[in-house]
This record gives C-alpha cells, sequence and structure tokens, in this order.
C-alpha cells in the first residue's frame, strides 16, 4: 500500500489504477453515447419524419455534448497526470526564470534603444536626438532595413518591415524608455522581495535546526514568497473603528513609493541606470528619509496604545540613525569626489584592493558604521524596536491586514535592498567584481557574447545583484541569531557611540586625504592592510560556513540526526 | 477596422503621449532646444505641481484635524521638491527632501504626538489668531503681487542654464558665501544646545 | 478585576492648543493605563499585568491573575488522593512529574507508607528529566521575550526526545500521572536507561552550546545584567524559592538541605547567583534577571549529574507499594514541600478519617514568585517588564490553581 | 531546633496567647490567640533564637464541626553558613488561629512577612476571612463581583454566573461535601 503522506492531504495523487479505470470508464461512456446518437440520427433519417426543436435537442444535441464531454475528461485527467510531474520539476527554473525574465527584459530594452539610437544616428540630417523625438518617420525606417537609400526598388517594402517600422517608431522618446524601465524596476523590486521572503524563512529555518517551507509550489517551497503575497491581497483589509481613515489607509504607500523612487538613483552597472543624477546619493538618502513619516502616520492613525508606542519609538530610532548613516556616507563621497553614484562606481573597478572600503583605514570602519547604521534605519536585526512583538505585540502594524501589511512588508524588503544596494555601490566596488576590469579589456569591445562574459566575469548588474544578496544574507543572519535591543540603549548606542565615532572618522579621513600623499608608502600600506583584513574577514565567513556545511551531521548531535525527518 | 489601422491608432497615441513627455531630468546626451511641445508639456507639470503645492498649503491651513495638517504640509514640501526639479536644481530638491520633507516635518509630527492627548485631536483657533494668521497672509499676497508685476514678461523665457553642478555650489558655499555659511552653522549650534538644556532640565 | 478607568482615547477631547495648564516646565504629562495580557505575548499564559507608565519609564505594574483558576483544592475535598494525582499534572504543566512525586510523598507520610527501592530510583529519574525539560522551556521562552527567536528552537528540540522518554515510560508526554502513591505506576520500558544514557551524552556538550548562544551574547547580557535586583532579604520576605532564591545569593535547596526520597544518596552542588567578573560577564549583579536564568542552566548540568548517578545505581524490584483502594486517612494533618523546577511546591493534606482528605492546600512557588513584580517593576523600563516576568518565570496553572 | 523547644519559647514569651501546643502530630503546631497574632508574629521573626524569616505557606482549613476556620501559619528559618556551603534550616514551625466562621477577622502581618499579602488574600478570596491592616484586600482569584466563598463547606455553587450556566451537563450542581 503506498505509504499516506500528509502530501497526499494537500494533494490527493490518483494511484495509476485509479487512473487507469477513470479514464476506461468515461471513455466507454463517451463511445456508447455517441454511437447510440448516431443509430438514432439514422432512424430518423431512414423513418424520414421531420422532428420538432424539442425532440431534436433531446435527441441529438444533449447526447452529443455529454459524449464529448466525458472525452474531455478523459483528456483532463491524462493532461493533469504529466502536468502535475512536469511542473514540479520545472517550478524553480520558473521561478529563476522570473529572475532572468527581468534581467533579460531589462537586457532586451536596452538592445531595442540601442538599435533606434542607430537608426536615429544613421538619418542622413541627423538632428540631436532629444526627449520629445526627432520626427523620424516609419519609412525613413523601412529605408534603414531594406536597403541602402539609392536603391529605388527598395520602397516597397514587404507588409512585414512596414509592420516592424510601426513597432520601433515610438522608442526614441525617452518618456516611453523610462517608463519601460520603471515597469521593469518594478518588477525586479516584487521578485526581489518575494524572493527575499522565501530566502529569510529558509535561513531562519536553517540557522534554528528545521526545514523552513517545503511545500509550497515543489522544490523546497520556493514560491512562499508569493503564496504569502496572494494571501495577504485576498484577505480582508479592517480599518479599526476610530482610526482616520485617510491617513490609515495612505501610511502604507508613504513608506513603499520613496523607497520605489529610490531606486531611481540606483545603478546596478555603468550602463543599468534609470538617472545617473549629479545628487544621486542625496536623493537617496531624502527619500530614505520620508518611509519615517509613513511609520509614524501608520502608529499614530491606527488608534491603538501598543502601535502609538511603536510610532513614537520608530520616530525616534530612524531620526536619530539617519545622521551617522548620512555621515559615513559622506566618507566615501570625499574619497570619490562627486556624489554621482555612476562616477564613484566607476572609480572602484581596479578590482578587489581598488574598492572604496580598502582605502584607508577610516572608510574601512566607516564601512561598518554605515552598515549598523542601516540595520537601525530598516528597523532590522538587532534594532527592530518598533515591532518589538514581545513587548508591543506588532508595532505600529498591529492594526493592519491584508494588502496593506503586505505594502509594509514588501516596503521593509525593498528598503533593506536599497540600504545594501548603498553600501555595496559605496564601499564594495559596486558593479565590478573582485578581479580588475583592466584584464578583461578584450572581451569588453567583442561580440555581444563576449561583452556578456564580460559582464559575467569582471563588472555588470549580476554582480551588483550578487553582492547586494551577500550583504542582504547578513541582514537576515543577524535578525535570527541576535536579541533585541532595549529603546534608551539604541538611543545611547547612536548619540554617544555611532555620532562621535562617524564624526572623527570625517575628521581622519579629511587629513588622510590632506596629509597623506595618493600613491605614497603609507597609503599603500594602508590599502594592503585594510584589503587583507577584508579578505581575512570573507574568508572566515566562508570558511566557517564550508566548515559547518562539511560536518554538519557531527556538530548536530547523533540524537538530531536520526530524529529530524531528512536532515 | 484592419489590423493596421488599430496599430496606427495605438501608434499615434503613443506618439502624442511621448511628445507630452516631461523635462524629468535631461538624458546624458545634453539638452536640446524645447521646442513648442516641450513647452506645452512643461507647463502641465508646473500646472500640476504648483497646483498641488497650493491645495496641500490651504489644506494644511484650514483643517481642523492636526494630523491632517501634517500630512498636508508633507503635501506641499514634496511638490516644492517637484517645482525645484523642473527647474534642474536637483541638488535642491534632493536637500528639500532631507531637511523639509525628512527632518522638521518629522519634529513637527513628533510635537504633535507628544502633545496632543488622542488622534482625533482637533485644534480650533481662536478670532484673535485667525485675525493674525490672515492679516500675515494678505501682506505676502501684498509683496508677491508686486514682485510679479515689477518683472518685465516680454524678454521671453531664457534658456535654461545647465544643471548647477554639485562642487559648483559648494565652491560657492565655502569661498564667496563663505560668512552666512559659517553665521548660520553657529546658530544652529547655538539651537541644539539650547535644546538640549531644555529636555535636560525637564527630567532632572 | 476592577474595571480600570481607560483615560486615553475614550472621547475625542478638543484641546485648544493654548499654553499646556499641568506639568512642571509646562510640558503636559499625563500617565497611560496599559494592559500587558491576559492575551499578551510575552506573559507566559494568561496573566494580565496593568501597567500606569510615563512615557517608557513604569511608574507602577500590578498583576491581575485568576484568569486560570480551575478550584483544585475545592476538588481535592471531593477526591480520594490517588484520584487527585491527574489534578496535580495540570498544576505546574510543564513539571507535571513533579507535582505528582511532592503529591504522593506527602500523602505517604500522612499514611506512613514505604516506597520499594526501585520505584525510588524511578521516581528521582523522571523528576529530574521532568526539571531539565521544564529548565529548556524557561531558557527558550526567555530568549524570545529578550527578541532571540533561535533559541526556542533549539530548547524543544532537546525537549522532545525527553518527552519521548516520558512517553515511552508511561505513554503521555504533558501530564503523564505517572507517579502515584506508593510508587510509580509501570515499571520502565526494557531499553529506557540506554536511550537515558545516550541522551545524557548527547544534551550535556548542548548547554555549553546555549551559553555561547545565549548567556554570554553581549546584547543578551546588556538586556539581563543589573535589571530587576533582587536582594537576599527581600526574596525571602516575599517567599520566593528555588532559581529565583537562590539566584539572589541564598544557597538553598530542599533536595540537598531537607534532603527528602533518596536525594541524599546523590552527590550534586546547588548554583548560586554569582556577581560579574570571573567566568561571569561584567555587570551582572546577584539576584539580577542573568543570574535567575543562569542559575537554572547550571541546575541543567547538576540535574544530568544526578541522573547519571541514578542510571549507575538503579535496583531491579518492585515499583510499587500495596496501598489498599480506598484505605483511610488518618485524623491528622501533613505539610510537605518538594524541590521543583520553579521552587518549592507545597502540599497541606488533612485527613479526617474518611477515605477522603477534609483539606488539600497547595503552595504553588509561581504564585509567591510573581507576588514580587509589583516591587520590583517600579520605576523600570517598559522592556524591562517582559524581561523580569521572563526571569522570574511563571507557570500560570500553578499560580491561580 | 525541634518544635517542642520552638514550641516551649512562645509559651514562655506569650504564656496568655498560646493556647495549646499538640506535639504528637504529623505536624506539630503552636495555637495563638486570634488578637495577640501581631505580637507573636513579630517575636518569631525578630527574636535573635527564632529568626523565622521565610513563611513557606498560609492554609485556611474550614472546620465547620467547630464553627471555625482554622487558619494554619507555616515557618522555617534559613540561615546562611557562610563561604559558599548550603545554608541551613535553623527550624521548622507552624502556628494555627482559630477564626469564628462568620465574620472572623485576624489582624495581617503582610507588613511583617510581604509574602502574606498574596496568601491572606487568597484566604479572605476563598474562605471569607478578613485581614485587618491588609494594604489591599481585594479578591485575588475570583472575579472582583463573584459571590460567596468557594472553599466553605457549605458553599452552594451558583446557578449561573453572567450568563454562564453553573451546573456540569451531568446536571451535577453541588459536589458532596
Amino acid at each position: 500500500m503506498t505509504e499516506f503522506t500528509a502530501q497526499d492531504v494537500i494533494r490527493p495523487r490518483w494511484s495509476p489504477a485509479l487512473r487507469a479505470r477513470a479514464i476506461r470508464r468515461f471513455m466507454l461512456a463517451g463511445l456508447i453515447i455517441m454511437i447510440g446518437t448516431g443509430v438514432a440520427a439514422v432512424c430518423l433519417e431512414i423513418f424520414g419524419r421531420s422532428l420538432s426543436p424539442l425532440w431534436l435537442t433531446v435527441g441529438i444535441v444533449l447526447p452529443s455534448v455529454l459524449a464529448f464531454g466525458a472525452l474531455f475528461v478523459v483528456f483532463a485527467i491524462t493532461a493533469h497526470a504529466l502536468l502535475g510531474r512536469l511542473l514540479k520539476r520545472l517550478a524553480f527554473v520558473l521561478f529563476i526564470g522570473s529572475l532572468a525574465g527581468i534581467v533579460l527584459t531589462a537586457w532586451g530594452a536596452s538592445l531595442l534603444f540601442g538599435l533606434v539610437d542607430r537608426i536615429v544616428a544613421a538619418r542622413p540630417d541627423p538632428i540631436a536626438q532629444t526627449i520629445f523625438g526627432g520626427e523620424l518617420t516609419t519609412d525613413e525606417i523601412v529605408r534603414f532595413f531594406a536597403a541602402t537609400p539609392e536603391d529605388p526598388k527598395a520602397l516597397e517594402a514587404p507588409p512585414a518591415l512596414e509592420f516592424v517600422a510601426y513597432l520601433l517608431w515610438p522608442w526614441q522618446f525617452r518618456l516611453l524608455r523610462d517608463l519601460v524601465l520603471a515597469l521593469v524596476i518594478l518588477g525586479f523590486v516584487s521578485v526581489t522581495a518575494s524572493f527575499a521572503i522565501w530566502w529569510e524563512r529558509k535561513v531562519a529555518g536553517r540557522i534554528q535546526s528545521r526545514l523552513g517551507p517545503m511545500r509550497v509550489g515543489g522544490w523546497h517551497g520556493w514560491a512562499q514568497g508569493i503564496a504569502d503575497g496572494l494571501k495577504l491581497v485576498q484577505k480582508e483589509d479592517i480599518v479599526p473603528g476610530r482610526a482616520d481613515g485617510p491617513v490609515f489607509r495612505l501610511a502604507p504607500y508613504l513608506v513603499f513609493i520613496p523607497v520605489l523612487t529610490a531606486f531611481l538613483a540606483l545603478p546596478f552597472s555603468d550602463r543599468w541606470v534609470l538617472r545617473d543624477l549629479e545628487v544621486g546619493l542625496v536623493l537617496v538618502l531624502g527619500l530614505l528619509g520620508i518611509d519615517v513619516i509613513g511609520v509614524i502616520l501608520a502608529g499614530w492613525a491606527s488608534h491603538n496604545k501598543w502601535s502609538m508606542y511603536g510610532a513614537l519609538r520608530v520616530a525616534a530610532q530612524m531620526v536619530s540613525y539617519e545622521i551617522p548613516m548620512g555621515m559615513a556616507l559622506l566618507l566615501p563621497v570625499m574619497a570619490a569626489g562627486t556624489l554621482r553614484p555612476g562616477a564613484i562606481g566607476a572609480l572602484q573597478s581596479g578590482g578587489f584592493h581598488t574598492w572604496l572600503a580598502f582605502c584607508s583605514p577610516f572608510l574601512f570602519a566607516a564601512a561598518g558604521v554605515y552598515f549598523v547604521a542601516s540595520l537601525a534605519a530598516c528597523k532590522r536585526a538587532p534594532f527592530d524596536l518598533p515591532e518589538a512583538e514581545s513587548e508591543l505585540t506588532g508595532g505600529f502594524h498591529t492594526e493592519y491586514s491584508g494588502f496593506r501589511w503586505a505594502v509594509f512588508f514588501f516596503g521593509e524588503y525593498a528598503a533593506m535592498f536599497v540600504v545594501c544596494g548603498l553600501a555595496v555601490l559605496l564601499f564594495l566596488g559596486a558593479w565590478h567584481s573582485p578581479l580588475p576590469a583592466s584584464w578583461g579589456e578584450s572581451l569588453a569591445g567583442g561580440s555581444w557574447w563576449q561583452r556578456g562574459l564580460y559582464a559575467l566575469l569582471f563588472s555588470g548588474p549580476a554582480w551588483f545583484i550578487a553582492k547586494t544578496y551577500a550583504l542582504l544574507f547578513v541582514h537576515i543572519w543577524l535578525r535570527w541569531t541576535l536579541p533585541r535591543i532595549r529603546i534608551d540603549q539604541v538611543m545611547y548606542a547612536c548619540v554617544q557611540v555611532m555620532l562621535p565615532m562617524t564624526m572623527l572618522l570625517l575628521l581622519g579621513q579629511m587629513f588622510w586625504q590632506l596629509l597623506v600623499p595618493p600613491d605614497g608608502i603609507t597609503a599603500r600600506a594602508a590599502n594592503i592592510v585594510c584589503t587583507l583584513a577584508g579578505a581575512a574577514i570573507v574568508a572566515a565567513f566562508v570558511g566557517t560556513a564550508g566548515w559547518g556545511y562539511l560536518n554538519r551531521r557531527r556538530l548536530v548531535g547523533p540524537l538530531a540526526v536520526n530524529h529530524l525527518p531528512g536532515s | 477596422m484592419t489590423g493596421s489601422n488599430r496599430l496606427s491608432i495605438v501608434a499615434a497615441v503613443l506618439v502624442w503621449l511621448a511628445r507630452a513627455g516631461p523635462v524629468w531630468a535631461r538624458g546624458p546626451r545634453g539638452p536640446g532646444p524645447a521646442d513648442w511641445i516641450g513647452i506645452e508639456l512643461e507647463a502641465v507639470m508646473f500646472y500640476l505641481l504648483g497646483g498641488l503645492a497650493a491645495v496641500c498649503a490651504v489644506g494644511c491651513v484650514l483643517s481642523s484635524r492636526v494630523v491632517r495638517m501634517a500630512l498636508f504640509l508633507f503635501g506641499a514640501l514634496g511638490a516644492v521638491a517637484g517645482l525645484y526639479l523642473l527647474l534642474h536644481a536637483n541638488f535642491l530638491a534632493a536637500i528639500q527632501l532631507i531637511v523639509y520633507a525628512g527632518g522638521t516635518l518629522v519634529v513637527i509630527i513628533f510635537g504633535i504626538m507628544l502633545s496632543s492627548a488622542s488622534a482625533a485631536a482637533r485644534y480650533r483657533a481662536r478670532p484673535a489668531e485667525k485675525a493674525a494668521g490672515a492679516a500675515v497672509g494678505l501682506l505676502l499676497l501684498a509683496g508677491l503681487v508686486t514682485a510679479v508685476g515689477r518683472i518685465d514678461w516680454s524678454e521671453g523665457i531664457a534658456a535654461a542654464p545647465s544643471a548647477p553642478t554639485v562642487d559648483g555650489l559648494g565652491r560657492a558655499l565655502l569661498t564667496t558665501y563663505l560668512v552666512p555659511f559659517e553665521l548660520s552653522s553657529v546658530l544652529l549650534l547655538a539651537v541644539m544646545i539650547g535644546a538640549a538644556w531644555l529636555a535636560g532640565s525637564g527630567r532632572k | 478585576m476592577t474595571a480600570m478607568p481607560d483615560a486615553m482615547f475614550t472621547s475625542e477631547p478638543d484641546l485648544l492648543f493654548d499654553a499646556a495648564r499641568d506639568g512642571p516646565d509646562g510640558l503636559r504629562t499625563e500617565e497611560m493605563l496599559i494592559n500587558m495580557g491576559p492575551q499578551h505575548p510575552s506573559t507566559h499564559g494568561v496573566l494580565r499585568v496593568l501597567l500606569r507608565t510615563d512615557g517608557e519609564m513604569v511608574v507602577e505594574a500590578v498583576p491581575h491573575i485568576g484568569y486560570l483558576h480551575r478550584c483544585a483544592e475545592k476538588i481535592g475535598e471531593n477526591l480520594q488522593p490517588y484520584q487527585f494525582i491527574p489534578k496535580t499534572d495540570r498544576m505546574d504543566y510543564l513539571a507535571a512529574m513533579n507535582n505528582n512525586h511532592v503529591f504522593s510523598l506527602a500523602v505517604e507520610r500522612l499514611l506512613g507508607v514505604e516506597v520499594p527501592e526501585r520505584a525510588a530510583y524511578i521516581r528521582v529519574i523522571m523528576a529530574e528529566l521532568n526539571r531539565i525539560a521544564s529548565h529548556l522551556v524557561a531558557f527558550g521562552t526567555y530568549g524570545l521575550d529578550m527578541g532571540a527567536f533561535t533559541a526556542v528552537l533549539y530548547a524543544f528540540r532537546e525537549r522532545e526526545y525527553i518527552l519521548d522518554l516520558f512517553e515511552a515510560a508511561c505513554g503521555a508526554r504533558l501530564t503523564y500521572s505517572y507517579i502515584t502513591i506508593g510508587g510509580v505506576t509501570f515499571d520502565l520500558p526494557e531499553r529506557f536507561i540506554e536511550r537515558l544514557a545516550e541522551f545524557l551524552d548527547y544534551f550535556e556538550p548542548k548547554i555549553d552550546e546555549y551559553d555561547r548562544l545565549l548567556s554570554y551574547n553581549h546584547i543578551f547580557v546588556k538586556r539581563t545584567a543589573g535589571v530587576g535586583v533582587i536582594s537576599a532579604e527581600d526574596a525571602i520576605a516575599w517567599g520566593l524559592t528555588g532559581p529565583c532564591l537562590r539566584a539572589s545569593g541564598v544557597r538553598w535547596d530542599l533536595r540537598r538541605c531537607l534532603p527528602y526520597e533518596i536525594y541524599d544518596r546523590f552527590e550534586f552542588d546547588i548554583p548560586v547567583g554569582r556577581p560579574g567578573g570571573g567566568g561571569i560577564p561584567r555587570g551582572v549583579v546577584v539576584g539580577d534577571c542573568w543570574n535567575r536564568y543562569f542559575v537554572r542552566m547550571q541546575e541543567m548540568r547538576e540535574s544530568v549529574r544526578i541522573l547519571r548517578q541514578c542510571i549507575a545505581a538503579i535496583p531491579a524490584g518492585e515499583v510499587r507499594a500495596k496501598v489498599p483502594k480506598n484505605v483511610r486517612l488518618p485524623a491528622d494533618e501533613v505539610y510537605f514541600e518538594g524541590e521543583n523546577p520553579r521552587g518549592q511546591l507545597g502540599f497541606l493534606v488533612v485527613g479526617d478519617g474518611s477515605p477522603i482528605p477534609w483539606r488539600v492546600k497547595a503552595r504553588g512557588p509561581c504564585f509567591c514568585n510573581l507576588s514580587i513584580t509589583s516591587h520590583v517593576c517600579r520605576g523600570v523600563l517598559l522592556a524591562d517588564v517582559p524581561a523580569i516576568i521572563g526571569s522570574i518565570d511563571i507557570v500560570l496553572g500553578e499560580v491561580d490553581r | 531546633m525541634t518544635p517542642e523547644e520552638v514550641a516551649s519559647l512562645i509559651g514562655s514569651a506569650f504564656p496568655d496567647a498560646v493556647v495549646d501546643a499538640p506535639m504528637n502530630t504529623l505536624h506539630p503546631a503552636v495555637g495563638v490567640v486570634p488578637d495577640r497574632w501581631r505580637e507573636v508574629a513579630l517575636f518569631l521573626r525578630d527574636d535573635p533564637r527564632l529568626r523565622f524569616n521565610l513563611l513557606r505557606c498560609l492554609s485556611g482549613v474550614d472546620r465547620i464541626a467547630e464553627g471555625r476556620i482554622e487558619l494554619v501559619y507555616d515557618l522555617m528559618s534559613l540561615r546562611p553558613a557562610g563561604d559558599g556551603r548550603p545554608w541551613s534550616c535553623g527550624a521548622v514551625a507552624a502556628v494555627r488561629i482559630g477564626v469564628p466562621r462568620d465574620g472572623g477577622s485576624l489582624p495581617s502581618v503582610a507588613d511583617v512577612w510581604p509574602a502574606a499579602e498574596w496568601h491572606e488574600r487568597e484566604v479572605y478570596d476563598l474562605l471569607g476571612v478578613s485581614f485587618d491592616g491588609h494594604p489591599d484586600l481585594r479578591r485575588i482569584l475570583c472575579p472582583d463581583d463573584w459571590v460567596g466563598h468557594p472553599l466553605r463547606k457549605d458553599y452552594v455553587f451558583p446557578v449561573e454566573y453572567h450568563g454562564i450556566p453553573g451546573s456540569t451537563e451531568f446536571g451535577q450542581r453541588s459536589p458532596r461535601h
């Protein structure tokens, strides 16, 4: 007897015998009905009597419908059997596909825009391409594709080319390109958020020696994030009685939208950035400061003592931690000399040792201070006072439910990504890999697959995303190991410890840049020391993780091994 | 309605939309001459943001629920930040977001939360205060009208200056405008010490 | 529970924003009444603490109990002693074996019944195993109160093996009714001793692991060291017993100082609260939350030592003395206290010649330990109240009986 | 110190307060007159020879036959042994005080042993003995508006409480006492 597992409770698997019998029965029923109607039609034909519509429907139409219904059921059973097995294996591929899909659409869009730019450039009287669009007409596009302009015959081009021209025509306008990229960013944020939800629960499971989500969507419950989102969407949106309606409804979006717009200035690579603004960093800091207001209004408008406590604590914590975070951000800006993220990223393309975190001991310390302050700025790990379950039952989003709560949740993960992205951008060599970009010079210019290889090996969006996810892992890892800090200790840490430290670092960096010649002995020595320290930290992290994984059976202990399922 | 007609209609709509695209921020390829369609769009954005700022400001003054006032104030400050962007003053817009929307407003909301007993606290101004407010409002309006009247609109629009670079600002702050810069920092220092003393004395 | 006037959020006051009327420096300060519980995640069970707070500072904390009162003592006056045993399981439902053990000893003293040698050893084994399980729950939930979500998972994983051992012995996982008057109900299953030894070898190194994970964690120490300090005199005055008393520096354990059953044959020492310095992190004071927590961790090690000695010396033989069905209780009374994981559980059993006792009074250790919260929680921060209540480690089944 | 010595000590200090001191029982206790109870309590705690600092338990027994409620105070004297050796139990004693069943009152010892505060509230709640001088004499286990004292032998089960039926599904309304 096949072993009955919990899986069968959720998705009763048809045993092969049961499925075969069902198919036989329905096939038989379908055939009988069909033969019956055939015989009836022939008899009517023979007797030649005209039939009233009622008899016609009852005699002929209904049975045939039944017959085809039975045959359709047969088809459904077989399809379900095949599809079910297929989907389960493909499941994770679909998920990775969605991630890849987002990156591919971005890449496709950039190819498309590149093509249109070439067409515009190829025009006989090229006028400057502006946001309002040059006067590129469709027939010019056709002529570009059909043949050399002198060949008159080329004018009657095949209709397909006409259609392509119509398709390509709108993309010469900058606004449309921004719309597409904005959608890509929104897609990327939602995929990141749902991935981060699943990853956090998986990492939490691993740390707490349990499995984490295993069931939703097949392999290791990869669709848990999406399932949570769907569940929350169809939950009822409760608004407390005496709550301040409009403010209550507006608050979650005041938290999510600023973080989403922060992606405007976050460069994934030198060409992959929505707007490489002169003041990118300041804008991102400003936008991160706005979701304090959303959180406070949420706590305040939900008319509940506990959430008001949460709101008060959050206000105190986030406002005070913006200062050390902002000032720690200043150090790399001083070193790079510009606020443009693109420029800062380009500066660090010389390989592992040129990353800004290793340029001077002050920058190295500033990286640490920035990371801790960013933890507090997005209410994570030891600083997650606002939703301190044990004291305040839920903090500022106690009264929220359904989709609004999901918006808070997505806002938190998006903020985590932005904050980690900034750390990577400023300290850990933005979109560059540890290998110096100069080695891959030859690849950069080559054909498309060489440029792809260059993007994968030396500098490309994949590196930015990978490093940001690594920092995201540290956020998650800290949350599930460290206990929570009390509110007065949070304040003490910020004002008495972090603030003076960042000020000293600023002073130190200033003197470092003034007094130490950039390519002198001390600068190079400091660079080497910091690089070795950074490498040591990464090696220690990877080493312990590897050692832990290799003898995970011995570490856990004999009883746990044969007691826990699938460990 | 054959396929291609419908397609051309879609393309036409897209074109109209594209022509009406905003000068959100110039692409790296440098500013192009704003032909008449551009100005029409920029005007649309200007009216949109200006209107939003005006409505929020009025809302902030007229509304009696304290928390609503704070929200309207946030709307007004955000709209002003948008206006700065339209004027290509990107740095100023970012600073506006940080200092006003992120800083001052939070302190104001803090003040509201700590002083009013419940979320539905209302603020009903006394007639004397209303009169004073109206007087100051009218005074400012008069100043604005005279200023607008004195400008000679006939010259037309000067070409939008290229976005003032940040280091230009920095250099100006520390060279030509050094004295006001230092004075304001001393003022801020005094304010901070005062605040610390006030809070400290309370908790003795 | 008197109906508390909820000063906050009752009506929509129309405030005139003129200069604030009261408050020393013109600031309108107003105390807030907050109910922490009875459905609050950090109060262990149905305890309601009414907090009067001024901002983050708790001015006064008044615990309200009685939500889980099932009049166990009234039922005790209607059941024969061996029928009352299941009632004792549900008093401190995390240490049911210990409760049965103490009640059985009280009735045996009243009846003058002698317990066979093997039964005594089995009782001690079960009592010490349940002490480890109870301390594991205390360790896990205290980590949760401090925000470390991981500790409880490890604690419950280890506790799972103990519950498996109990299930092998008596079929139940939480309310066992295994120890009864005259001995134990069943003999041990055949491979029980080997599995117990295997568990002890597995469990002993784990305690050091937990110390590294939570006890010496800098943030945990910062949250608990020097918080909710109870002096030895206060602890004795408020009737605190068990880990809470020992953490205040009183080296007193009934199993060593007034040995009952066969505890005098085992060699183990009594962990006591120690000030900072040496192995103890700086800032720790005798009698603070950290010490109450750390005494429990050390007691787990002592229980393992006792269990090892029991395994070595357990004899064969009878597991239950002959006690006739409805034996008549003498017209006398006995008051006996035993050392439970949370303190000294005492039973006053008054007989009146009939098989049913005239009065059964249970003195729950958590009842007395909880009574000190209002004294300790005066003037602490809101985030410290769960820390203090968590460190006292109360189970409401025993407080309300 | 054995219970006999404790009894003789109390007898000598308060000859009129001690009623009787039966020693041949499993739970030897000294009977004390209710209104002299506070001085005896202070004596028990402060006398250098006794130093009963731990109030182990306060239990009320309803002797309905003799028409009185008996309050049994179990005391213990914990004495430090110095340099890390376990504390010793100097002496174990019990005090028995008889109080008339209805309207019985007793001076409170909440200020002598703070542990007594909740114990006295429990006896007041379940048996109806009031303690004068108690800082906060309220019901502790039953709801504040509960009628009657459940542990009394002549207690009649309420038919319902705020709509909740008092009888069990077997119709058993008041168990045998």
